[in-house]
């Protein structure tokens, strides 16, 4: 009667070859506009999948683009003393935020729903002003330039395409722990959204989860930090605002916080959006706007979800 | 439990970065068959509190472009081709110039006026590198130029080559100056020219101050209330943006401030009369203005309305921006190409800084950035005295 | 000792502006349990409305400032009504409808009125003198109307039947609907009621200081402060937290300088809202 | 096995005492009825026992250890399992899914006779439905089958009955004595149904007014005139 949950649900093992396929484009095409556009588009799923991973619990978190900084800001820092070992500053980009969200999360995760909201908005201003101020550390206003290229097994990542391949290995990285992570605890996370009372009485211990989707989500932010700095070779403060935490929660809102395909499908969609908006830049976050309404009002499920269930409903 | 819950969304994800790549690739290659054209890139904010200087620095591009098109386009490979200008919104942020400079060297684009601020600037110099592009930046940073970048060149000189002449300029008009508070917001658009114009300052023998706020303050009250804590002679809003500067000169006036108000930083002095309310209110003015005004100069916006039948984004930058474009225009014809951003940037040193309308200058940049790769025009001291406007003086590159 | 008071001074005037943005913020969310992340574009919409109506349909300002409360009173009116009325019960959602809102409006403003600030000023000017000490006229102007709004809104939700009604739609919705209250009338109504405070903030305060696009993004992250400080739900602790906030900002900007300042101020609410979830006087809010 | 132990226990909101000095123990595998007026503190109390509020004074012992103040997932981890007033289960998922969280989160396996226990309530053929399109009947037991799957020692039940038809109240009867007998479990149940509360309670407490007013077999208890004046006077009709 209660078979064991199979490790990998469809939505799963389509996200993770989704994000296998992403690989063959640079081999394909040498345009470095497609490049462009997809290198910041892995990023953005990669930060989307943060804000996932906190919606599994109907918690929205703001503090993506935090931990994103403390991811980044590691590599920019380390890069001062050459260290540019790809695996290295994978693990410390994905451990300095998650160990950053200890803490935190035992302050922030006692609160209702409504005030994390709060409490994620007011951390990710208080970074940004902490980078203005940590100067030597940071480079205050000015940020870090000249980030040396990442070294994998030797190999220095300089050209465009290898940059782009690193940052689809990021995001493949990414979608793998949080695959796993929102495969594991689907049920503990699904209990907690719907009815953490219920859950809590059943035995639950709903906190610990709660600080588990926290710190892994907090890693998994940090690698979409270390992405974005290797993708600009700088770390720059204006990268981390809080406007860009509305970002990431609208790809993975209009993509569907139902699946994990939600914030892949919104941020490749958004993202080319914004791209051809190329010139009249103030127009993007309009569309945004109007993009929320709709899927908010019209498609609760998103663009995936919608998907999703009319193919259900064709199938009969 | 049945197996794989979302078979159709799982097809439609598997596709979408390989769909999305295809139509971009094509789009791309399709538009350089056509008809010959050469394409120059623009690139500043065109959203946001900046926008008016990114709008500007598009509108001085599409001039130079009307200009040149004007006379049948520009000579390549024997035939004359129309220059096509293709604008980006860098959003004032670093991500935003890198992603502008990927985007327009995805269409060849090697050649790109702009970007404006400086967190677009230390955002495009790697990546612009990177993808061999010729870019002209606005930016008063310290690093605005850098002798790794030889394709970066610089539209306007920093506070450091032009901050002693002026303080010197001001002090004739206001010589009771002997001590000043500079205001900037306290990121990098702000620290790195207030530094240098504090500096200046105190090369002259005044001693100088520096208080920053937080980008985004919309109530001056408390930062005046610090600064006359020590009662300056004169306070300078330095290169805070012309909508804050406003409130903070009639925030200075409305708290009994009767000193000279200066801005040692980026243009705005209309905007500011409007916010603050008015001359009067100003009263005694001092400010950089990044063109020396002459009517040759004010011609500039008939000519844009004439040439690309539109009204000129405002404000002064328009004016400042032009000589890079038509410079670049000009290299790019004696280049023969616009594909090659080091032939086109050779040109470019061994062209004269004369425009027909700002009048001569000269190429600066090595005693502040080790590399001679910024126009230095004639730039203009004006001066508001007891509420009257007593013009713009021109003050010639080099003094 | 002249800073300290000026710095009062300045405090209070501030306090007056975050408290009618936190009353209107506070209202919504305590009535409606609705986050409005819109709440500083009804601010910006305030003050543009009213600059039209001044410099296009050349209103004398106090209509205008009538005119300003009664558009974003309606926006909100309608907004509540065709928006939110349907998923009023899922915070998240209408977190998101609201910031969807405030993303077009601020876009529209740009679009509209362009980036460059507007020319709006307020006709009262000038400042009363006090030895070195300055209190600006508009301050004072702004301070008074905030105190009757305060007193009104007082009047309104503690002596009227719609007050009446909103406080009990507040408390426990389920038994209130039970007795007859028709939120279908009430949601809306306290929804146009807060977002025609902000707009009268705006209206009051964008003369003072400037008009253009991006005022609105930094209401937001205030109200939050001044709302979470206060607790959630609770007019007086809104009130009384705006005025801390003010003077928090004003003594840490004075003798610590901007950037500090701000810092000072977040990580204050942080601890707070930590070690007292529910702010000053406010209630255990709502499991979202 | 472990017995539930509550010592002068005491609730406070603000300045209202909801209830104070409430002393009872509940050996293994007994089962007691908690009656008492609306507004008595009786969900409360439940509450209050299983670490969902803290009490203001007392303690709570179970197995001889002082589980006071703990939260609700320790305590439900020690074997203090309680259902929910109105229908409690996870709304927007299967049947199926419901039992297999419970089990999940209990992590005490699968309990005695539980799929038994699912065919007697008709859940079995109804394993696949969304739990809030079950009839509220269903969704009723449901809830309190997802009690006994996360494999308590001790079940608080907080009115099991309320709006079950009359026909479905021996369900009641069928749970309580399936989880003491196949499940070893004690059972404390707050009820307003006084047959339900006479036909299975063997000892029954009385609150009023937030203070032990009786604690007895029913039959002496809901004779005595005092119990009858502050309880049973105003509720004639409870058939």
């Amino acid at each position: 009667m209660f078979r064991k949950e199979p490790v990998l649900g469809g939505a799963e093992i389509a996200a993770l070859v989704t994000m296998a396929a992403a690989f063959a484009i640079p081999m394909i095409t040498k345009n470095v506009l497609v490049y462009s556009v997809l290198n910041q588009a892995l990023v953005g799923i990669v930060a989307a999948q943060s804000v996932w991973i906190m919606l599994r619990m109907n918690l929205l978190s703001f503090a993506t683009p935090a931990f994103m900084a403390i991811g980044g800001y590691t590599v920019a820092i380390a890069g001062r003393y050459e260290i540019t070992d790809a695996f290295l500053m994978t693990a410390l980009a994905f451990l300095l935020p998650a160990l950053a969200a200890v803490p935190l999360g035992a302050l922030v995760l006692r609160l209702r729903g409504t005030y994390f909201v709060l409490v994620t908005f007011v951390l990710s201003q208080i970074m940004q002003l902490l980078l203005f101020e940590s100067e030597s550390l940071t480079g205050g206003s000015n940020g870090i330039a000249g980030v040396p290229a990442v070294t994998l097994l030797g190999t220095e990542m300089m050209s465009n395409r290898q940059v782009l391949l690193f940052a689809c290995g990021i995001a493949f990285l990414a979608t793998v722990i949080t695959a796993l992570l929102t495969r594991y605890f689907r049920q503990h996370f699904a209990a907690i959204e719907e009815n953490e009372i219920l859950a809590e009485s059943l035995g639950l211990v709903v906190w610990r989860y709660k600080a588990v989707g926290f710190v892994i989500a907090a890693g998994i932010a940090g690698l979409a930090g270390y992405s974005l700095v290797n993708m600009l070779l700088t770390a720059h403060p204006s990268s981390f605002s809080s406007e860009s935490a509305v970002d990431f929660i609208a790809y993975t809102i209009i993509g569907g916080r139902g699946t994990i395909l939600g914030p892949i499908v919104g941020t490749a969609l958004l993202v080319y959006a914004t791209n051809l908006f190329g010139t009249h830049g103030q127009y993007a976050q309009g569309l945004y706007g109007i993009l929320i309404l709709a899927v908010i009002l019209a498609a609760r499920g998103g663009i995936a979800g919608t998907a999703a269930a009319a193919f259900r409903r064709v199938r009969g | 439990m049945k197996h794989s819950r979302t078979p159709l969304a799982a097809v439609l994800t598997l596709f979408t970065p390989l769909a999305l790549s295809i139509p971009l690739d094509l789009a791309a290659t399709a538009a350089q068959a056509q008809s010959c054209e050469v394409k120059v890139g623009a690139m500043g904010p065109m959203s946001g509190g900046a926008a008016q200087w990114g709008l500007a620095m598009a509108g001085a591009a599409e001039l130079a472009a009307a200009e040149v098109n004007a006379e049948g386009g520009i000579a390549i490979g024997g035939k004359k081709c129309k220059v096509v200008i293709v604008p980006y919104d860098s959003k004032y942020t670093a991500d935003g110039a890198a992603a502008g400079s990927n985007a327009l060297a995805s269409q060849g684009i090697k050649v790109i006026i702009g970007p404006v601020g400086s967190p677009e600037a230390t955002g495009i110099k790697p990546v612009a590198a990177r993808n061999e592009q010729l870019a002209w930046n606005a930016a008063y940073a310290k690093n605005a130029l850098e002798p790794k970048f030889p394709l970066m060149f610089h539209i306007a000189p920093g506070p450091g080559t032009w901050s002693d002449a002026m303080v010197k300029h001001a002090l004739q008009s206001f010589p009771a100056i002997k001590s000043v508070a500079l205001v900037a917001p306290n990121d990098q658009g702000g620290t790195d020219i207030a530094s240098v114009d504090a500096v200046a300052y105190r090369n002259n023998g005044v001693t100088a101050t520096e208080e920053y706020y937080q980008r985004g303050t919309t109530n001056f009250a408390p930062i005046i209330t610090r600064l006359l804590a020590n009662n300056p002679d004169a306070v300078d809003t330095a290169s805070s943006p012309p909508g804050d500067a406003g409130v903070i000169v009639k925030q200075l006036r409305l708290a009994g401030f009767k000193g000279p108000i200066g801005r040692m930083g980026g243009p705005g002095t209309e905007e500011i009369l409007r916010v603050c309310g008015g001359i009067d209110v100003l009263r005694d003015f001092y400010w950089f203005e990044t063109v020396a005004e002459t009517e040759k100069v004010r011609d500039i916006d008939n000519l844009y309305r004439k040439l690309v039948g539109k009204e000129p984004p405002g404000g002064t930058a328009l004016w400042g921006n032009l000589p890079a474009a038509r410079l670049t225009m000009k290299a790019i014809a004696n280049a023969g190409t616009a594909e090659d951003a080091s032939k086109v940037a050779a040109e470019l040193r061994k062209l004269a800084v004369d425009d027909p309308n700002m009048g001569k200058g000269v190429w600066s940049g090595q005693k502040q950035y080790g590399i001679n790769q910024e126009l230095f025009f004639a730039f203009g001291v004006g001066i508001i005295k007891d509420g009257k406007n007593l013009g713009v003086t021109r003050m010639e590159p080099g003094t | 000792m002249q800073q300290f008071l000026q710095a009062a001074v300045i405090g209070v005037s501030l306090g007056a502006q975050y408290a009618l943005l936190a009353l209107g913020f506070t209202l919504i969310f305590g009535i409606l349990g609705v986050v409005n992340f819109a709440h500083g574009g009804f601010y910006m919409l305030g003050g543009y409305v009213a600059y039209s109506c001044v410099s296009l349909l050349g209103l004398p300002y106090p209509l205008a400032v009538i005119g300003a409360v009664a558009a974003t009173a309606a926006l909100g009116w309608v907004f509540e009504l065709y928006f939110l009325e349907r998923l009023i019960d899922d915070h998240l959602a209408t977190l998101m409808l609201t910031l969807g809102l405030y993303l077009v409006i601020s876009t529209g403003s740009l679009t509209v009125f362009g980036p460059l600030a507007m020319e709006f000023h307020f006709p009262v000017t000038g400042a009363f003198h006090f030895g070195s000490i300055y209190v600006p006229k508009e301050n004072l102007v702004v301070l008074v109307i905030c105190l009757t709004a305060l007193a009104a809104l007082w009047a309104v939700l503690f002596r009227t039947d719609l007050g009446r009604g909103l406080r009990a739609l507040a408390d426990d919705r389920a038994v209130a609907m039970a007795q007859g209250m028709r939120p279908k009338l009430l949601f809306p109504a306290a929804f146009a009621l807060a977002t025609g405070l902000a707009g009268l903030t705006g209206a009051l305060v964008t003369p003072i200081l400037a008009l253009s696009p991006g005022v609105g993004d930094p209401v937001l992250a205030t109200s939050f402060l001044t709302v979470i400080l206060g607790g959630l739900g609770s007019l007086g602790g809104a009130a009384l937290a705006a005025f801390i906030v003010g003077m928090v900002e004003a003594y840490t900007s004075v003798y610590f300088g901007g950037s500090i300042g701000a810092l000072v101020l977040f990580v204050l609410v942080l601890l707070l809202l930590v070690f007292r979830p529910t702010g000053l006087l406010g209630r255990e809010v709502r499991g979202a | 096995m472990s017995e539930l132990r509550v010592e002068g226990l005491t609730k406070r909101f603000g300045g209202l005492r909801v209830f104070h000095d409430i002393e009872f123990s509940l050996p293994p595998g007994a089962l007691m009825g908690v009656i008492g007026p609306n507004g008595a503190g009786k969900t409360t109390l439940i509450n209050v026992i299983s670490g969902r509020q803290p009490p203001s004074g007392g303690r709570v012992f179970l197995g001889g250890r002082d589980v006071t103040g703990q939260p609700a997932h320790a305590i439900s981890r020690l074997g203090v399992g309680r259902s929910f007033q109105q229908t409690n289960t996870f709304k927007g998922v299967s049947v199926r899914e419901n039992i297999a969280r419970a089990i999940r989160f209990g992590r005490r396996g699968i309990p005695q006779g539980l799929e038994q226990l699912m065919g007697q309530f008709g859940l079995i053929p109804r394993l696949d439905e969304q739990s809030d399109k079950l009839p509220y009947g269903s969704q009723k037991m449901l809830g309190l089958v997802m009690a006994y799957a996360a494999g308590p020692k001790v079940l608080l039940l907080d009115e099991p009955a309320a709006g079950l038809e009359r026909s479905e109240r021996d369900n009641v009867d069928l749970f309580v004595d399936h989880v003491r007998r196949v499940g070893g479990a004690s059972v404390l149940i707050i009820e307003h149904d006084m047959d339900l509360i006479r036909r299975l309670c063997p000892r029954i407490i009385v609150l009023d007014a937030g203070e032990v007013l009786a604690d007895g077999p029913p039959a002496a208890v809901l004779a005595r005139p005092d119990v009858i004046a502050a309880y049973l006077g105003d509720t004639e009709d409870a058939a």
